[in-house]
């Protein structure tokens, strides 16, 4: 819970590369939260972490999901922070696995549901310490994490369960479209990108597309993140990939699948890091080696809908 | 088509598309449930309604979902909302009418374990977690479970309580205590769906209420962790239409991702 | 607070006129919530409240506005639930002030802060019992009110304010565009109609504009209320004068000014009521009388927005 | 053009706008507050930053707005969001450094009320309330204060505390506490603009710092309910410059709405 010690980021150009905005916002030992909900997932800025080499990781999301573990498999996750941990529609996050079966050094967990989770950003960008919820009653999770605990309504004398404030030190989001400021526009699943910005200490939002501050101002409903909120801005178009961008890429599902075996086997697994992460200064050379045919087989059909009328 | 050619899978998702009427909200899972509750849009429930955990309300996917955040979900959706608007609006505001839910072990009392098997800090092996799943378990007014039955599966008490039931025997914190007492909003499982049979509770207790045409009532009962009650009037489930299985494999699931 | 006990409502044409709607959702005793924060202030759902002479209301809303003045001045209000009772930028509720000030028989009231109310709707649409928010320490708003109660953080041991969760038995937005269904779209200031809505026993969408589904279901992001929570979808163009709808018609700014010399003499403020809303049918009748010059002085220049994309 | 002419509704606003730097995040309030925030972004705060409890953020409006939530608001803003947002992201969440509150009473610890006169249950006056008024005073970092000091509004206690100042001395709850006690997390009010002069907190009291040109001790005290604290360091405020005042006058207020 911050105490009203954040001060709101002004400056008119926030951008910079991947590289610059990981090195100044990313910090051995930090608590870090890359967000994205199936969509919107910022693999670009996973891949900047590993090749930087920043450890001693807290990191917190409600699906570790692939991006989560190349961290772990990397070791630079001391403790992690979740609610779902898999490979969504296929299977195992082998790392994680790996450092949590039958391991003698098993990595800190903590655990709650998606619900409980969401719930610690509600608390972290709302600036209370905690957050009530109607859950967890006859489950074994409040047993097995201590940070679940229990008020009573003044009203009902009923019992709720509660989870803390999370405030990451740093969130990164990714998003369709932002201005030089990062006032950043989303459309598509949302996720829980606000509230991880809103809890955040710093943040870091990536983009498809920089746009002129009148586009964003041409429709302020959709802007989801204020720029004062935001510390760095990226442009890295194809960012997410293998995750998806609503009217930009479609999610490389394939990818998703074929992980599964890629993964289950540390060689495969740190060959995969090293060719796709290790070996490439960064997301252009990526996308370079996705292919030209992955590229146009994922690339969205455009689908537009009409504008809304904001005059008076 | 023969019935022996129809696979459990889809004998499944075709007895969990019948749990759902026309107009029905359903909190859509992956996997399965996703299968069924299409199924049941693309036959006898049209105007099913389907909110995924995603964000995604009324959505009408045109292909199927490989994850509950697939594209196909928005386009088209009438409405995405946040998740914390899912969360606290529609699951703990009581708007969700079903849910569904799988696991890696069940107990006769419904409840589900998602978390570990063995011992929570030192896991044989580490389960995904929760996800949604124990506040789809607390607050879906109707509970399906969709889980194959075999005795790793179907256990007498299940290593952790992801999910709440109907009774908790788990050796933590809720040995004994029944879901009524703990005032849980939902009214907890009422049918498990099985690649054997069907499952429905009686005062919190799973009771096999019917059984899939080609199988016996010896199979289940190896197949089952404890000692299954059998309903007395044990209905036997034909095998899906031609029709439906056609929906599933041509339509639905083209590349047998669940199936 | 509910105990799961609201069905869906998924009647494909819920379309009726204003006078069935309110007959048949708004009841004597009942409580009752017209939403909107200076934008789209549904004043045609009220006037039919007035016609219909539907009494013995607890009239709840942030800013009673010159609508819940109105209800109060025709004597069907008994309690008003609230947090700001002006008329904003000009002057008093004189009808309110006539019925607290010097009065043997003064109305009930229960008045907290807008973030009172905001948490109070947010209780009520989330299905908790309370909401804890950080405010009222030296304040004697709590004093006022018993309603305002303590809870105790279970992580910091700090104390927090609570306030019960408000469940209207009607709740009445006004959007910009719905389908058949009451799936709204709402852009320009959003007030707390979304929290009303989820937190209300039966609602009422009043629309500008009725659209086909296919509308909605082309810009989905834009759905603050889906369609499941709405009993009636009511079409009524400038249904919101004199406040406004972003995109239709400004502000009726002059007619708030002259309604502090209108509402000040219990007279002129029966006149007004007579001429404007007893001797007139319904909202097409009302807008005949505001005028040609008026209607096309409020009318709004078009400011349309881009489109998105929605493709994959 | 003649000192004489000018309003004290223009001193005050022209005094209050030099509170405001540019890139403040201010939470603008309607009237003279909203007056002296559109003519600090008009001269030396060209991105003085403003937020509105209606849910508009990062405005620019083309013409004065007569409430909180003028569509002048929106058009043209960065973000709109609800209300639960706003008071619950950017005011408790701390974002707001700079707040505005006017009152039909203040005392000398800088406690607001816009609530009642008179007794809270049978009032002489029923004022409007707290609106936002009671959060701003709790959350924002620096809280501004406008008002036009009479012995009527500037009084030695309160009728009604709607908005905590620095010590609590009502008839009612808190009589005797300080804020800092009760771990109010905003530093409550900072600087007192009447239209006779300016007042800063000291130990949690406001202290006469400014007296505008024209304007005599003498009148201030009668003006004062209570002995107001003088400084030692007493300074003269020069009335604004013609070119404030004719921005004031011709651009931002033509129509006299607050002036």
């Amino acid at each position: 819970m911050f105490d009203h010690t954040r001060a709101p980021k002004l400056s008119r150009n926030k951008v910079r590369s991947m590289k610059e905005a990981i090195q100044d916002s990313v910090h051995s030992g930090d608590t870090i939260l890359i967000e994205g909900f199936t969509h919107l997932i910022c693999f670009a800025a996973g891949h900047e972490i590993l090749r930087q080499g920043i450890g001693n990781l807290t990191a917190a999301r409600l699906t570790p999901d692939l991006v989560y573990d190349q961290l772990i498999e990397a070791g630079l996750v001391k403790k992690l922070i979740f609610s779902w941990a898999g490979n969504p529609g296929v299977g195992s996050l082998h790392a994680l696995r790996r450092r949590t079966e039958k391991t003698a050094e098993p990595m800190e967990l903590e655990e709650y549901s998606h619900f409980g989770m969401v719930a610690r950003l509600l608390a972290g960008s709302s600036g209370l310490p905690f957050w009530p919820l109607d859950n967890y009653r006859g489950s074994d999770i409040p047993g097995a994490n201590q940070s679940i605990r229990t008020i009573e309504c003044p009203y009902t004398q009923k019992k709720f369960a509660t989870v803390p404030a999370l405030n990451p030190d740093v969130t990164i989001i990714h998003c369709q479209r932002c201005d030089k400021e990062g006032n950043a526009q989303v459309w598509g699943l949302l996720g829980t990108q606000k509230e991880a910005v809103f809890a955040a200490k710093r943040v870091i939002v990536v983009t498809e597309e920089i746009c002129e501050t009148s586009v964003i101002r041409r429709d302020p409903n959709r802007t989801l993140v204020p720029g004062i909120l935001v510390d760095h801005v990226v442009h890295e178009p194809w960012g997410c990939h293998p995750s998806y961008v609503q009217g930009h890429y479609d999610r490389d599902n394939d990818f998703y699948v074929a992980w599964e075996s890629i993964s289950k086997d540390t060689r495969s697994y740190q060959d995969y890091l090293s060719e796709f992460v290790y070996s490439v200064k960064g997301r252009s050379e990526y996308r370079a080696k996705l292919g030209k045919g992955l590229i146009e087989k994922l690339a969205a059909e455009p689908r537009k809908c009409e504008g809304v009328d904001y005059g008076y | 088509m023969a019935t022996s050619l129809i696979k459990p899978s889809e004998r499944m998702a075709a007895r969990a598309s019948a749990e759902l009427k026309s107009q029905d909200v359903v909190f859509v899972g992956i996997g399965l449930p996703n299968l069924a509750c299409n199924l049941a849009r693309a036959t006898h429930a049209p105007e099913l309604f389907m909110i995924y955990e995603s964000g995604a309300v009324g959505t009408v996917p045109d292909r199927l979902p490989v994850s509950i955040g697939d594209p196909t979900l928005v386009t088209d959706s009438l409405a995405i909302l946040s998740q914390a608007d899912i969360f606290q609006l529609f699951l703990q505001g009581g708007l969700i009418e079903v849910g569904f839910l799988g696991g890696a072990q069940v107990d006769r009392f419904g409840n589900l374990n998602t978390t570990v098997i063995g011992d929570y800090t030192a896991p044989k092996v580490r389960l995904p977690g929760s996800g949604g799943a124990c506040e789809i378990a607390t607050h879906s007014k109707r509970l399906l479970i969709m889980m194959s039955m075999t005795p790793r599966t179907f256990v007498p008490v299940v290593d952790f309580i992801t999910s709440p039931g109907h009774r908790f025997v788990s050796q933590r914190t809720n040995a004994g205590v029944e879901r009524d007492k703990l005032k849980i909003p939902g009214n907890g499982p009422t049918t498990v769906i099985t690649d054997v049979g069907v499952c429905q509770f009686r005062s919190g207790e799973m009771v096999l209420t019917e059984l899939y045409s080609g199988v016996t009532l010896d199979q289940v009962r190896k197949q089952c962790g404890w000692e299954l009650k059998i309903d007395d009037n044990l209905l036997e489930v034909p095998p899906p239409s031609e029709t439906i299985v056609r929906i599933l494999r041509e339509k639905l699931d083209p590349q047998c991702l669940y199936l």
